[in-house]
């Protein structure tokens, strides 16, 4: 765990405590799940935390997000309140989108998150859109699109990336390679495995990160955030990850070897923070209670607010399909 | 032999069950056939419709694709132009749009514009239609914009027996046929007639017979709008359900026998409104049946939004069956 | 002052030049406001609409895209998105299907699922129709079609006017517009009236009064259809002619009106008959002008048949004027 | 000029008359379409011919082919009569689609030859299908696939590359580089403009070729194809050409220059091809003479039968829209 990111206890432990968030968040939402009080599709971050929470860590806030269905971590570690995420989920008003996104749609303009998209591949084009946006408007952002290792596989990856980098626009493209696709592994989907490597053939320079390290995630992320904000062309960042969990709350898990998940437990990011920590002595077992405390906290008075919401009245039904302003 | 004596009752089955069977005694039955899609084999189906099937028939005949829409649309079409008889699954219809271009320049063009050298022999099946929370990108029903294009065919099987039955025609059929089951219908448990073993795809069915108003309808809204004629018929009110099963061609004339009796219609279809299939079938009545039509048509359809994920809010934007029966006892004079 | 007063004689342009004219002011007219499309600038545009632009405005302004329909259109969406005002050019509706998933799940979407966060104020310009022999993949109508989608709005300028300045407020609404430009309507030539400087886009338009047929129209068939009504009133026939002009969210309220005077009504409409946008038309007249109506509606659309190449054949399959008369003649009662 | 193609002078004749019959052909296109006897639109190969030439000319009958709008050359070099070819341009009856198709969607059943495709990149899945379908018939075919350097900007390249590729089936895809996309010259379009080199990250072996040298695209094809055939792997061929007229009859060429033209036209296939000849003294002026009497007769019967052809009745407008019963 070496890079040029300073690796202060006080930073150490906001990365711990943002993963935790988010896995804890998460186990509760799949209780809730199976008490019926969240519908829909939900798709569980469990085990792929070091991804969104070592990127988002090297955004700035003039910076946008373009996330998937599988939205929750990029969410919370873009600081969405978790009481407005769980709301949503509920489906309440309340809500980051009133209830309307659920699960797969969480959107928030002060945090400039563009969703939340339930189409493979569906974001990457619109990243390209807002980092053209930001250039043309000559604003300093950079554009994190997140999308799965099955996105590469759809023709609007293929288009996004020569776009983006014929265009030298602001986006940092960060592949989230969890090894499958719902049921279809990487190596039955794609004849060339190694997505890290696909950025050549549209110039664009790129890395391949231990998405189970947040550390290393984060260093990379800031060496190519910094690069995008420099030099103003795209990058392709691949994390190499895996969900613990089901796809979705619909999957029986036939394609995969229960082995294959044990090894990579092992390499569980927060486990492995935890366990990194306390050997260099930097975080001890009580102060990970407190985080854990913390947490715990707040997702129960985030699932106080949710229950406690309202839903939104069914007059307002065609409210927003068509709007009579541009939101400031 | 009658139906009641001793032997075994009939099994009830999952929707999802009858469509897996058409599948399987498909793919058996003609070595051309084979089924591709998304997730189709190791996953079983994002719907559970092939599970098991790849262990039985093969990853060749039931083939994993990857994400790849417009690539594996036109792969399907160009086998069914080599010889082959594929079946193409797209998970749902919300994903074909990705696979427009394929489905309405290759597909529905190719016969006609090479002057009728080729045929295209391709069945792409898929899930449409809402009720699942799953919110506006995964909701759509747009087997009605489909059934606008020349070249297609176009099946939305909503009973057990046209799940089971439907796709041997389909596959039988010389053009690009497309069959919508909605998502709402797998779980559903019925019985198939053992004495079915085939169904047509050129005709409407009278589901239940009525001589007071016509309900039109297809699909998912099947039930409820079955549902609503049992409401008005303890209303006094008697309502002839027809499902349309098939959406292109359409069978007009079964339409207008059922108008010239009942002289009233209420078209449902979990279509936005504005230019869904209900407003072809309107106009056709509004064209055909002008003078057989004692009060306006009512349709029945989705609100004009894209749909939402809350529950109270997704519903209200469906067609209900209280709304079907509201409309048809409008048309009723009060006796 | 008269208009007859001196002065210079008003020019006659193209309206490929009207449109021209729309976009150069509306890009002289706010930084953010910008254009890209595939081969809109070194090319001048696939008909010359953009010719001579990019030398103009820079290249930035007026940005070639690669052969990237899903691509460059989802950027559009996401630029206006993130603040710029982009006017996105398809070269044709039919290509329009590759991009036709950002359209729907993204454009239209956005919106309503973010519950009301962000507002999609790109504009996608394409052009539309058949006439030019282009046959079967070129030759699509598919405007009635994207007016199915909630979230949307969708224009049709037929005349000078419009496609002068529909672009305008169409770049004004916070709501992603698709405007369809006809391609038979680029090389016709007609007067600007000076006076004129600007118009909406919620309103349909009275083209010509008339008492006994309303004939409800848009885009490329507006000539045929005022050809058609000329004819007709050669033989004593007054049609009133209405182009729709914005074919989503329709005026209703205009087309009642009119036919609420002249109870009967044939609608043209180049779209492919079932399904097209004259099947809404049709089913909204039947049920709120079910009364007023003293005849059965008639269309005028094209043949179900992908467009063929041979003129006979092309011809053949397109609405034409005289089958609109024929269709008004059929309504109106000899006197 | 040498490969392991056989250069026997009757070959190499062969090969003269193919791009001499393509580009007198469309030579009187030219003027046919001036004249208004040809309508629609209509691209000419002028300066491409070696690349179909060579390609065709090492393929088998059981192989079949998809092209794009731009289809005069790959027709006539597959051995679509001329006669059938020239009707369907003037959209006559007699024409290989009844005069439906046009200049864009030539088909012909006999060859393998499945159009003629309008949409830039509409072919590439058709062609992983026909491939698809021929595998799983057991027949030994291999489907050839033209495109343009546009057409690999489109999703569908990339989707059908990777298919294509990933489940090893025998397809041979042909870019026909001619540098531009309409007006677009592809150093404006492609990030990364070494077409021949994309295959890489699709695990596909590929080539590239000077598209101007006839017996070059020959020699190429010819180990290619022959992989594809024997080891059932895709390959791609880039064939380096240049188009020396414009993109369409609607086409003022602003976008490029003059002198870029005429370097072009220093390699023009034919001319270098007939040079070559000369030179070698394998074909005397006569014997070039007479191969042009020969086209100029094939060219005038041709043009004769389609002013004698019928035009299809309008009664017939609606067949085959819905076909009773698949062709044999
Ligand atoms: C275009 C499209 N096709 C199919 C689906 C159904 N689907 C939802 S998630 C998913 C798997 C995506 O895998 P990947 O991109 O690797 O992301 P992950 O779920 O692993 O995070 C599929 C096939 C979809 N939502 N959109
Ligand atoms: C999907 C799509 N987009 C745009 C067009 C319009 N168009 C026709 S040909 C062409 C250029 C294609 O260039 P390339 O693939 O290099 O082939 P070339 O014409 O150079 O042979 C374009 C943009 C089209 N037919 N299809
Ligand atoms: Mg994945
Ligand atoms: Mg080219």
């Amino acid at each position: 765990m070496n890079d040029k990111v300073h690796l202060d206890r006080a930073h150490l432990r906001h990365l711990l405590t943002a993963m935790l968030r988010i896995r804890r968040f998460e186990e509760k939402c799949f209780e809730l799940y199976q008490g019926e009080k969240i519908r829909g599709f939900m798709h569980l971050y469990d085990g792929e935390e070091a991804v969104s929470v070592g990127v988002v860590e090297t955004l700035r806030p003039e910076d946008a997000i373009v996330a998937t269905y599988r939205d929750h971590g990029q969410a919370l570690a873009r600081g969405i309140g978790m009481n407005k995420l769980m709301a949503e989920m509920y489906g309440k008003l309340e809500g980051c989108c009133r209830g309307r996104g659920g699960s797969m749609h969480v959107f928030d303009a002060a945090t400039r998150f563009y969703g939340g998209n339930a189409i493979v591949g569906g974001g990457l084009p619109l990243a390209v859109g807002t980092a053209l946006g930001d250039k043309m408007l000559k604003r300093n952002s950079v554009t994190a699109c997140f999308f799965g290792d099955g996105a590469v596989d759809e023709g609007s990856f293929h288009e996004s990336m020569n776009l983006a980098s014929l265009w030298k626009l602001p986006v940092l493209f960060v592949c989230e390679n969890n090894l499958y696709s719902m049921g279809m592994a990487v190596e039955r989907a794609e004849a060339d495995t190694d997505i890290g490597h696909k950025g050549v053939a549209y110039h664009m320079p790129g890395e391949v990160v231990d998405g189970m390290d947040v550390v290393a995630v984060e260093a990379a992320s800031h060496r190519l955030v910094a690069q995008v904000r420099e030099s103003r062309v795209p990058c392709l960042l691949e994390c190499r990850t895996y969900r613990f969990r089901a796809h979705s709350m619909f999957d029986a898990q036939l394609y995969r070897q229960r082995a294959e998940l044990e090894t990579w437990r092992q390499r569980d990011p927060i486990l492995r923070l935890q366990a990194w920590l306390g050997e260099t002595g930097m975080l001890h077992a009580e102060e990970i209670e407190r985080i854990e405390a913390e947490v715990a906290a707040e997702i129960d008075a985030a699932i106080a607010f949710a229950e406690a919401g309202t839903l939104e009245d069914v007059k307002d039904l065609e409210r927003f399909t068509i709007m009579d302003r541009v939101p400031q | 032999m009658s139906q009641s004596a001793g032997g075994p009752q009939p099994r009830r089955i999952t929707y999802r069950e009858a469509c897996k069977q058409g599948i399987r005694s498909a793919i058996l039955a003609d070595p051309r056939v084979f089924l591709m899609g998304e997730d189709v084999a190791r996953y079983g189906g994002c719907y559970a419709v092939t599970k098991g099937l790849s262990e039985e028939l093969g990853e060749d005949r039931i083939r994993d694709t990857p994400l790849s829409e417009a690539g594996y649309v036109g792969a399907g079409i160009g086998a069914a132009i080599a010889g082959m008889r594929p079946i193409v699954e797209i998970m749902t219809v919300n994903f074909s749009l990705l696979a427009a271009d394929q489905i309405v320049n290759n597909a529905a063009s190719i016969s006609h514009m090479s002057g009728g050298q080729f045929a295209v022999p391709v069945v792409i099946r898929m899930a449409t239609g809402a009720g699942r929370q799953l919110a506006a990108q995964h909701s759509h029903s747009l087997e009605g914009w489909y059934a606008h294009i020349p070249g297609l065919k176009v099946l939305a099987p909503a009973t057990h027996e046209d799940a089971r039955f439907m796709l041997q025609p389909a596959l039988d059929d010389p053009n690009p046929v497309l069959i919508f089951e909605h998502v709402m219908l797998y779980n559903r448990e019925d019985v198939l007639d053992q004495a079915v073993t085939g169904v047509d795809i050129t005709s409407a069915k009278v589901m239940r017979p009525g001589s007071d108003v016509t309900l039109i309808t297809y699909g998912g809204s099947l039930f409820k709008t079955l549902e609503a004629a049992e409401t008005l018929h303890a209303e006094g009110i008697e309502a002839e359900v027809i499902d349309l099963r098939v959406l292109r061609p359409l069978d007009t004339p079964a339409l207008l026998t059922s108008v010239a009796r009942t002289h009233r219609a209420v078209i449902v279809d979990e279509g936005w409104r504005s230019g869904s299939l209900s407003a072809e079938i309107a106009a056709r009545l509004a064209e055909a049946a002008f003078f057989d039509l004692d009060a306006p048509i009512r349709r029945i359809c989705s609100a004009e939004v894209p749909i939402p994920y809350a529950a109270q809010m997704e519903q209200a934007a469906l067609p209900q069956p209280a709304a079907i029966v509201a409309a048809a006892r409008g048309l009723v004079p009060s006796r």
